[in-house]
């Protein structure tokens, strides 16, 4: 791997730390949600970057299941939390 | 490669202890989908992405789904 | 090597969840990380050093250089099969609630030991 | 106190024996004959891309058969248990109206999440994926629209016809087989076409694309049940 992708690897794993920091300390629920989401995000970006290491292209499709449905399991708690269903 | 194993793993085993001991059952059940996309992760690490996309499908809204809607039809918290 | 130890950490926490806690909902996340431990076992074992997926979806790939296909096959249905038994687990935790109107498996007169 | 007694000697038979078990089977070896034999005549006997598809539905489709009744079963299972559980519904009030945001955003999103699913498991046998993955994520759709859009209800006997062909094309495309001259269920007896096109592989495209609406299907009837049992008040039990 070159160096860039080290460096890329370094700040992916950083955030990941971090918003992982967030779900265990929150005091509200609220924050872990908002923490699972940003947890989410930042994963897709890892999957389309294992795809790249791996020179199998075809491994995008996971990172594609996850940017359509990631929403809809913040979407389920956020309702709930509202009182909405 | 082996490094980054290791984070999740360790993540992953954090999450899990994290997910059984929460009081509030909510928080529980988001702790459970954050263990579900990283064993998601592991699986594409170990070259298996058929097996990592229905981990991804299932785990993403329908296991979160049924279990909030189990604990709206009972207690928000353990006692 | 750590994949080894990470599932089997993830049953034993699933087990001290079905053994110790006391909230039936809790109960069921315990069953849901041993399903999930028992999976990235079978899926560690059958990992072959320096191989990729066993999908033949370009040209220069030969089965030399390919993972175990098998442990991934017997997966794959055992994740959706726990999906939805676990749809029936809950509707049975429903049902226990309305009955009981408590959560507590040492209240749930038939279930204590 | 006699239940963490109990679940430490529980624990220490277990690692115990799991460490004992797998010290005789390193990390990253090779160990099994089966996964060769079918990675080297996987192509040629199935003529699918993907191996794990062909050991899915074809070496081991018997099996998979099992599990697609399995499925069924809990899927029963839950709209029994529901249907009971109905009997003593209590109204809910102070409910929230979805956001704009949502209602909009769910309604564009929708018909994207139906058109993913289908290339899922259209394309079970050359990329990842297939009708148990495709399945569910049309069934998360469903969820999608229950949730920005609740009173909603999926049509219930249009669901029971769909899983029912499917079921019954994967039993007559097994039995087909015995009329061979094989003589073997599930045996796969259409051309098997030019390898890694969309139409190739003989019958297992057929196969994941009626296990996808099977899938899909029943999971859409167990979200229909939990959410109904919450949402839709009046009407039929």
């Amino acid at each position: 791997m070159s160096v860039l992708n080290w460096i890329y690897i370094a700040m992916v794993s950083v955030a990941v730390i971090l918003s992982v920091v967030r779900m265990i300390k929150g005091p509200d629920i609220t924050d872990r949600v908002v923490a699972l989401d940003v947890f989410t995000t930042i994963t897709v970006a890892l999957f389309v970057f294992f795809a790249m290491i791996f020179d199998r292209y075809i491994y995008i499709d996971v990172a594609l299941v996850y940017g359509l449905l990631s929403f809809i399991g913040v979407l389920v708690i956020a309702r709930f939390i509202e009182r909405g269903f | 490669m082996i490094l980054v194993s290791w984070i999740l793993i360790v993540l992953m085993i954090g999450l899990a202890v994290l997910s059984i001991e929460l009081k509030n059952l909510i928080a529980a059940v988001v702790a459970m989908g954050a263990v579900s996309l990283i064993i998601s992760l592991l699986f594409l690490l170990l070259q298996a992405p058929d097996v990592a996309m229905a981990e991804a499908s299932i785990g993403a809204a329908l296991t979160m789904a049924i279990y909030i809607i189990g604990v709206r039809e009972t207690e928000r918290s353990e006692k | 090597m750590i994949y080894y130890v990470g599932s089997f950490l993830l049953i034993a926490i699933g087990l001290y969840a079905v053994i110790v806690k006391k909230n039936l909902i809790k109960i069921l996340i315990g069953l849901n990380l041993i399903a999930s431990g028992v999976n990235l076992l079978i899926i560690s074992v059958g990992y072959i050093k320096g191989g990729t997926a066993p999908i033949f979806s370009r040209a220069g790939l030969n089965a030399k250089m390919m993972v175990d296909p098998i442990p991934q096959a017997l997966t794959l249905t055992a994740i959706v099969i726990d999906a939805s038994e676990l749809a029936l687990a809950v509707a049975f935790v429903v049902l226990l609630y309305r009955h009981y109107k408590t959560l507590d498996i040492k209240k749930i007169r038939s279930l204590k030991w | 106190m006699i239940r963490k007694i109990v679940y430490a000697i529980f624990a220490a038979i277990i690692v115990i024996a799991l460490v004992m078990f797998f010290a005789a089977y390193p990390f990253g070896a090779n160990k099994m004959a089966v996964g060769t034999y079918y990675l080297n005549h996987g192509v040629a006997q199935t003529g699918a891309a993907n191996i794990v598809t062909s050991v899915v539905l074809d070496y081991r489709g018997f099996d998979t058969l099992g599990e697609v009744s399995v499925l069924f079963a809990a899927a029963a299972g839950v709209a029994i248990l529901f249907f009971m559980l109905g009997i003593g519904k209590k109204e809910r009030e102070n409910l929230t109206k979805p956001n704009f945001v949502v209602r909009v955003g769910s309604r564009i999103i929708f018909p994207f999440i139906l058109l993913f699913g289908t290339y899922i498991f259209v394309h079970g046998h050359l990329t990842p994926g297939g009708g148990f993955q495709g399945g569910s994520i049309i069934a998360s759709g469903f969820l999608l629209l229950y949730l920005s859009y609740p009173g909603t209800r999926v049509n219930r006997g249009g669901l029971s016809i769909i899983e029912g062909l499917a079921g019954l094309t994967f039993v007559v495309l097994g039995l087909w087989g015995l009329f061979t001259p094989t003589d073997s269920f599930l045996y796969n007896f259409l051309p098997k076409g030019l390898f890694n096109t969309l139409v190739s592989a003989g019958i297992l495209p057929i196969i994941y694309i009626a296990i996808g609406f099977k899938v899909a299907s029943e999971f859409a009837g167990i979200v229909d049940d939990m959410m109904c049992e919450v949402i839709c008040r009046g009407g039929e039990k």
